[in-house]
């Protein structure tokens, strides 16, 4: 076992570390935007050190170009997925606004 | 080595499945939304981690198009409510 | 060249979706004499050649997809051709004026396009290329019956696409078992295949109740009814001529040509035979307590496609092969004659309608002196559809009875002898109302010259299709690709 | 270690199967779909069938996702309250009979049985293709994958007749109010044509091809319309058709001309080069089709209003 | 056990569960969305003998049948969604029992 998949491994931990906080967040936060603060944050950064413990042991240069570049999608992504959420919670809150749970 | 990121895959897998009780404990559809998020971020991290564990690269393209796509779910979701609509009308350029 | 029925049809789909609606008609109505002209000299090749296998891509079986032209099949190819050949003449008249004139330009690529994947059904020599088949078949027949565009039709047609959806899904899980037992796709090489044991047991169950879904056999035959009765009249022929003797196709194809475990077979056709003679006294019997025309006709699909599934029962019971011979021949020409009467009889339900505006018996008064082809067109084909000598469905339902009584099994005789009577109580129903003469009847329109032949044409061929019995039978006999007690012929 | 994974991801499946069909909110049914298709890609995975995954990835993140939400959108109404559903006794008895039938069965399958990969395996060298799913798509099974663009073709136009629609005009949405929105597709719309054209090529050789980049870029060309752009309705009418029919009508093309010059059809000469045109032709028409379903089935009048 | 065993049977349930909730559904979008579970289970059932072949490579026959399966459950499904969709305008309803008439008149 040489250094690199030491490496790999202690930041594929965190990274499992990070998810693991997102999803407790998400379970016991008390409420959404809270929760989705959590998540964003934490599974972002998990992500990144899961992608960063990967290119550890990776050996081509393009899988590593490939690996950091679905980190970068994944983050474009999933922040402005937690914007337009927060910001759609954010507008159906005011008043005279659809609340029909039983349907969504 | 492999069967290290297998466990890792597995426990994201785990994660995935404690998240499915927000999905299903609501109470908001934005609630159930949130859980969907993380599912795609954790998706992604396990056919990462998957593609590793079982030595096959191109999984890795799963992982890209998966991390691409998530978001047109979450958009049409924003779109179809009332307030999508409300909105829209203010700003009707590309 | 057999090649060309499937290619004719699909190029004419394309073409007629890229140009402007108005000469779409003319596209299809030209499509559909090539058709028809292609399949007489396919028929005439095999009649006198014998079978034709055909590998495409350049790859032999079971890499590659090959297609299988026999009799059987070529039987199934003039019924949809002689039969959509009509239907197109009759539709470029049907979709001229009124409110479904506004439905042509979405018609003839659809109907194109379910020839098309009809004809491709008839050579099919892969399994899964069945099931890629069939969903073409099922959407574009699914998008025809929605083609009226009110509600009714439209939940009519999602319901009929849920079935064959369900259906279809069905089929594809008995391919993965066939494919797990066989290791292979292409059905020489899987009727080749040694054939035992559960595995194969769950296909034939899985791929017969996928396809009897779609064939609207009882308990089945909910969806029917209403998708036939809604659709526009030239649609209802297609499908209840067509479209649902597509997946009955598929059926006889796989208990002849790829199933031989003995087993699971005598048990499933046991229950087909039951649900047979089910539905033919339960369609009859609503069929007679109905009050639309159009609903008397679709009530009827499901009762004479009760007949079809008889011969399952005695195909594994009774061990002459004579008689055999003679229910598979009577099965065929109960097929052909309960489509093209039945085709007719939508037809000339849809002449009916564009002329009174309504299709409820009531209203129907006077039609005789107003239309007197009409009544004569619901005349003839009701003689094919009871059973009366000379028509097509005389032969059929005497063979039918006389293996049935020669094979010993009683109980299956309650179907063509209850089911004629019934048969024959709807159709003067229908008939009587037509005769009453009333002065004070609604305002009459007239109906276009091509719309009443086309229907008669296809009654009269229900009649006389009785006389070329001895060409059929021996399509039916000398030119199969396959055996009657399973498996294909060396 | 392995087979924990997959009795987990089995589990899993069943469960959120079993969730989907007993959930009273329609759009936590959806939700739970959603994440359906990240179990089954995880299995695809798991099962060694990258090409599945990645058009799974695509399929159930994607378009389905849109299209399930978009017709939630479309139906919700106030009337229809929380249901609970409940499933006659006959109907699970009957339901647990048949998956112990099958189950059964499914287990009896010989552990020696091979398939028809050592068929395809030796043919390879034939056909001119690296990659033996793509070359089974479109060489040794090339009829199929006509008939199933055929089917692509069949439920658009069915889209269209049923919508009573001659183009996609006047099919385009509102731009959205945020400057994000309109953001995120500016970043990412490259990033898919890319990926999609990385997919395109890839497949001669690797996992991927015309179906998964034909996806990629149908999923392009539906966040471009999700942004208020007016996408395939900025086509002529004729030339929208056209690419409809283009991936159909090129192996039509193949076929009849192959029945007049060899007599057999779908023959083409073992060159890559054709193959990749058939490729190439099959993607686009795939993307186009895609795009279309989705953009075609809203009715523009009424969906504004509700 | 194994992993076929596994697959197999998740898919067989899969299969069946789907089958089961759409006789069960009275709403249209759920009864599609059922449909969509019952072509997984298909799906899954032919990657896992796939997956159990004994050849040189994975068998690549039903990896493409799969995704020949999978554009056809796409296209079927967006035609059937929108349909509900028609429905649902002309009828108000999004179930398929009850009267067929129109809205509007």
């Amino acid at each position: 076992m040489n250094l690199f998949e030491i490496l790999s491994i202690i930041f594929c931990l965190c990274g499992g570390f990070f998810f693991l906080g997102g999803t407790v967040g998400l379970i016991r936060f008390p409420d959404t935007y809270s929760r989705l603060h959590a998540l964003t944050k934490a599974d972002n950064l998990g992500l990144g050190f899961i992608v960063l413990g990967l290119i550890m042991v990776s050996s081509s240069m393009p899988e590593i170009v490939k690996l950091i570049l679905i980190w970068l999608l994944a983050l474009i992504g999933s922040s402005s997925a937690c914007y337009f959420i927060g910001n759609h919670m954010h507008q159906s809150n005011k008043p005279q606004s659809i609340q029909d749970e039983s349907d969504f | 080595m492999n069967t290290f990121y297998l466990c890792m895959a597995l426990f994201l897998a785990l994660n995935i499945l404690a998240g499915l009780w927000r999905v299903m404990a609501g109470p908001k559809p934005e609630d159930r939304m949130v859980a969907a998020q993380l599912f795609g971020s954790t998706g992604v991290a396990t056919l990462l981690l998957l593609s590793q564990a079982l030595d096959s690269p191109y999984i890795k393209n799963a992982a890209l198009v998966f991390a691409l796509l998530t978001v047109m779910a979450v958009l049409a979701f924003v779109r179809n409510t009332s307030y999508g609509l409300k909105q829209d009308k203010k700003n009707e350029s590309f | 060249m057999p090649e060309l029925l499937i290619l004719i049809p699909f190029s004419a789909a394309i073409l007629s979706f890229v140009i402007p609606e108005k000469f779409r008609k003319w596209i299809g109505l030209t499509a559909a004499l090539f058709i028809l002209v292609s399949s007489l000299d396919l028929n005439k090749k095999i009649y006198t050649n014998g079978i034709q296998r055909l590998n495409l891509g350049g790859w032999d079986p079971p890499l590659g997809i090959a297609l299988n032209i026999d009799g059987l099949s070529i039987i199934f190819t003039l019924l949809t051709a002689t039969v959509g050949f009509m239907v197109s003449l009759y539709s470029i008249w049907y979709f001229s004026k009124g409110e479904q004139a506004e439905q042509d330009g979405y018609f003839w690529p659809l109907w194109l396009l379910l020839w098309g994947g009809l004809n491709s059904l008839y050579f099919v020599a892969d399994i899964f290329n069945a099931y890629v088949v069939l969903e073409l078949i099922s959407i574009s027949a699914a998008a025809l019956a929605a083609l009226n565009g009110n509600a009714s039709s439209l939940k009519a047609a999602l319901r009929y696409f849920l079935i064959a959806m369900a259906g279809s899904m069905t089929f594809l899980m008995g391919i993965g078992f066939i494919f797990a037992q066989t290791g292979s796709l292409d059905m020489q090489t899987v009727a080749a295949a040694e054939q035992h044991g559960p595995l194969m047991f769950s296909a034939i169950g899985l791929i017969t109740l996928g396809l009897i879904m779609k064939t609207a056999l009882v308990p089945f035959h909910f969806w029917l009814p209403p998708a036939h009765s809604e659709a526009p009249a030239p649609v209802s022929a297609i499908l209840s001529a067509l479209v649902i003797k597509g997946s009955f196709f598929l059926i006889l194809r796989f208990w002849f040509c790829v199933f031989h475990e003995a087993q699971a077979m005598y048990y499933t056709s046991l229950l087909l035979g039951v649900s047979g003679v089910t539905a033919v006294l339960w369609g009859s019997y609503q069929a007679l307590i109905q009050s639309r025309l159009k609903m008397i006709i679709a009530y009827s699909s499901v009762s004479q496609i009760g007949y079809l599934f008889i011969l399952f029962p005695l195909m594994f019971m009774s061990a002459d092969p004579y008689w055999k011979l003679e229910a598979w021949t009577a099965c065929i020409f109960q097929t052909i004659s309960h489509g093209l009467a039945k085709a007719a009889l939508f037809l000339a339900a849809g002449n009916l309608i564009q002329s009174c505006g309504t299709d409820h018996i009531k209203s129907m008064r006077n039609i005789a002196g107003s239309l007197p082809m009409t009544t004569f067109t619901l005349g003839l084909a009701g003689v094919s559809l009871m059973g009366l000598p000379p028509s097509g469905g005389f032969v059929a339902k005497w063979m039918l009875l006389q293996s049935i009584l020669t094979s010993g099994q009683w109980w299956l005789a309650i179907a063509p002898v209850l089911g004629g009577l019934l048969t024959a109580a709807y159709i003067f129903k229908i008939l009587s109302s037509t005769f009453v003469s009333d002065q004070k009847g609604p305002q009459k329109r007239n109906i276009s010259f091509f719309m009443e032949k086309s229907a008669l044409i296809l009654a009269l061929l229900s009649i006389l299709m009785g006389f070329r019995a001895e060409e059929i039978s021996f399509l039916l006999q000398e030119r199969m690709s396959f055996d009657l007690s399973g498996g294909y012929l060396p | 270690m392995n087979l924990i994974f997959d009795l987990i991801i089995a589990v899993c499946l069943v469960g959120i199967s079993m969730r989907i069909i007993f959930a009273r909110g329609h759009f936590q049914a959806i939700v739970l779909f959603i994440t359906y298709g990240l179990f089954l890609a995880l299995a695809w995975t798991r099962l060694n069938s990258p090409d599945i995954a990645i058009a799974e990835a695509a399929v159930g993140a994607g378009l389905t996702g849109v299209l399930l939400m978009d017709t939630l959108g479309a139906i919700k109404t106030s009337e229809e309250k929380k249901m609970r559903i409940k499933v006659p006794l006959k109907l699970a008895v009957m339901s647990i009979v048949l998956v112990i039938v099958l189950g059964y069965s499914a287990l009896q399958i010989p552990s020696d049985f091979s398939g028809l990969s050592l068929t395809v395996h030796n043919a390879m060298p034939l056909s001119g293709l690296e990659y033996s799913v793509t070359a089974v798509l479109l060489d040794f099974r090339s009829y199929d994958t006509w008939l199933e663009l055929g089917v692509l073709l069949t439920a658009v136009i069915g889209v269209l007749t049923v919508r009573r629609r001659n183009s996609l005009t006047g099919s385009a949405l509102p731009a959205p109010a945020e400057p994000v929105g309109r953001w995120i597709i500016k970043i990412l719309l490259p990033f898919m044509v890319i990926i999609g054209g990385y997919l395109l090529w890839l497949g001669a050789f690797a996992p991927g091809g015309a179906f998964q980049a034909g996806v990629v870029l149908a999923g392009a060309g539906v966040m471009l319309w999700q942004a208020g752009h007016p996408c395939l309705a900025v086509l002529s009418n004729s030339s929208w058709r056209l690419l409809l029919c283009l991936g159909f009508s090129t192996f039509l093309i193949l076929a009849a001309s192959s029945l007049y010059y060899a007599d057999q059809m779908l023959t083409h000469p073992q060159i890559k080069a054709w193959i990749l045109g058939i490729e190439y032709a099959a993607t686009i028409s795939i993307a186009i089709c895609l795009i279309s379903l989705i953009q075609a089935s809203p009715n523009s009048k009424l969906d504004k209003v509700s | 056990m194994t992993t076929f065993a596994i697959y197999s049977i998740t898919a067989v349930v899969l299969f069946c569960v789907g089958l089961m909730g759409l006789a069960v559904h009275p709403n249209l979008l759920r009864k599609i969305v059922c449909l969509n579970i019952m072509a997984g289970g298909a799906f899954l059932f032919l990657i896992s003998l796939a997956y159990n072949s004994q050849g040189p490579e994975m068998d690549p026959v039903p990896q493409a049948m799969v995704l020949t399966g999978i554009v056809v459950a796409v296209s079927a499904t967006s035609f059937a969604l929108c349909l509900t969709r028609m429905i649902k305008e002309r009828t108000g309803q999004c179930h398929l029992e009850g009267s067929d008439k129109d809205k509007d008149n």
